[in-house]
């Protein structure tokens, strides 16, 4: 089955995210696909690359850019949100004249269509939200 | 990016779960911002307002001392992206004090008995 | 010695206003801001209760956050007094301490 | 065409669990996760209005959530059944969509 | 960080409020790290359980799975920084279906009727 | 009289940093004194420099610095909440071997103490969150 994610709370402050990749992680051990995650409002927070939590505690991004990596997920940041919360890769960093970009591998920065294209072709949406 | 078109072929019956007050979070506001970008994609949306999404609705709203958008009045140019089917559970009203008369747009009512199957009656639940 | 509680959510989201009115000491007052505020309105499900604790204790709503709900000419409960921002900072210097319930 | 409803906020903070309770068409599941595992508890103010839902519907609890705030051993209610994420998984797969109460 | 001193010379009444449940928001681990980092700063501390906070203290925590840090032991050393005053309201354990005994460390018990003045017996609140 | 304004929100998602903002505007302009504003948890996501709000809102980190500029207004973002959530300053930046900063003019990072120290200090502590 064809499942996608989405994300609406940002990394440590509530439990969404985690709950989210380890739905993602039994989801894939089980067989099926995971379509897309779709990071949006406090959500696009997971994907900056600038965070270094305590070595004691799990590195949430690093965990995300993983999936990304080894099994080819799509990890896809909603651009309004990012750009009211200062998520920026190198083109939005161009276009809205910024000094810096902060986001992490594995991660792109995309429209509110994404969710929608995400919604009509997967099986199943699932949010994690607060 | 609000030109996007959809050629997938799959039409969905979607429904948008607004269950907040407008302004104390940004939910109201995003999910009439998803709303407007999915209108490009050609599906059969609802949107349902329950519980306190029944104050998105509210007439004489006045954000801007706050420097708020105040979009509630989109909510009226919803029929013109073929967003027709907007329903109110006229329990969640009374329980605030609210009748139709309250609200900026037409709406259908609809009893909270009957909110379980017209949610089942979907595809693709989106809540905020 | 005391406390201005305030509340920034709805009570029909949330638990906290109830969980805040059932642990008022004498003397406290209560300010409701951002979503509360919709607790200020006369003829809801809960308009009794609130109108008991305002025979006790003063009750006060921030009035920026009710006009951007358009509730500022809705009617409200009688107990509860209408402030702005400077009422609200004034309300923060005239009692001891303030404990907002998150 | 039945609907799993995910709860993830505690009944004692937020009233999202009746108000999803009060919607629950016939063969609507609920499982909790998060927070909102602590509603699994036998003995609460609570477990007498989530028993009687149990009886026309099915109740699931996400066990690691459970395990995480030490109540994997605690009597829990009789018609809850304990899942971990690959039966989260199934579940998400045996109903025909999943609605998330934020 | 945690070794500044403070020499400011003012000692005041400073209540932690603790009202949510662990592991499901941040603020259980955060309000222990503000007062770990406090005791350096020789206030008279008081910690107060209400409501959903009294599941911090829960005997039994297992967050590991979830690879989450388990801070519940270190309740029990906070006698150490000289934080000794741990409140837990009865009423909220006993809604809750919990004694004392699930409790990780000794505390207090308060009745609700006597939150109100606890608090006001305070000079700073800070509330998680 | 002096407060310290505590805030656990980040921009645009909750109210609580516009509460606080517009709570402190009134407090200066009635004579009082703002003696620190400390971010905490999703609140320090106030302090991006890279945030590119729509220009039809409020720019809420923009409003912040220039609180500090203006009145003087010691912002304080929590250094244990940035590392988790990747607000970075250049001390941060070399430290934690990071290829970027992100934060705002007006800002600084400093430790929970500056949190106790500003409840001790000042005579009002109003914390905005969710």
């Amino acid at each position: 089955m064809k499942f996608a994610i989405l994300v609406n709370e940002g990394p440590y402050q509530h439990q969404a995210s985690d709950s989210a990749y380890q739905f993602s992680v039994a989801a894939l051990e089980a067989g099926h696909e995971i379509s897309r995650v779709f990071f949006y409002h406090d959500g696009v927070n997971n994907g900056s690359r600038l965070t270094t939590p305590p070595q004691d505690d799990r590195h949430i991004q690093k965990r995300w850019s993983a999936l990304a990596a080894d099994k080819g997920v799509d990890l896809v940041l909603c651009v309004a949100a990012c750009q009211r919360r200062g998520l920026v890769d190198e083109g939005e960093m161009k276009r809205n004249g910024k000094d810096a970009s902060n986001i992490a591998e594995g991660f792109r920065i995309s429209g509110l269509g994404q969710l929608i294209e995400a919604g009509i072709e997967s099986d199943r949406l699932i949010t994690f939200g607060d | 990016m609000e030109d996007e078109e959809y050629t997938g072929g799959i039409e969905k019956k979607i429904i948008y779960v607004n269950r907040r007050a407008p302004h104390g979070t940004v939910y109201a506001l995003e999910s009439l911002e998803t709303v407007l970008i999915g209108a490009a994609f050609d599906q059969d949306v609802t949107m349902l307002f329950l519980d306190d999404g029944v104050f998105q609705l509210k007439k004489d709203q006045a954000p801007e001392a706050l420097e708020f958008k105040n979009f509630s009045k989109t909510y009226r140019a919803l029929e013109m992206y073929d967003v027709e089917k907007l329903f109110v559970e006229q329990e969640s009203l009374a329980e605030r004090g609210l009748a139709q008369d309250d609200l900026v747009v037409d709406v259908e009512l609809v009893a909270r008995k009957d909110v379980g199957a017209l949610i089942n009656d979907q595809d693709v639940v989106l809540s905020f | 010695m005391s406390t201005l509680n305030v509340l920034n959510k709805s009570p029909f989201e949330k638990k906290t206003m109830e969980q805040c009115l059932a642990r008022l000491a004498d003397g406290d007052s209560v300010l409701m801001i951002e979503d509360a505020v919709v607790a200020a309105l006369a003829d809801t499900a809960i308009a009794s209760q609130l109108e008991s604790v305002g025979a006790a204790h003063a009750l006060y709503v921030l009035e920026p956050d009710l006009a951007a709900r358009g509730l500022s000419s809705s009617s409200r409960l009688a107990a509860v007094k209408v402030v702005d921002y400077s009422g609200f900072v004034e309300l923060a210097t005239t009692h001891e301490r303030v404990h907002s319930w998150l």
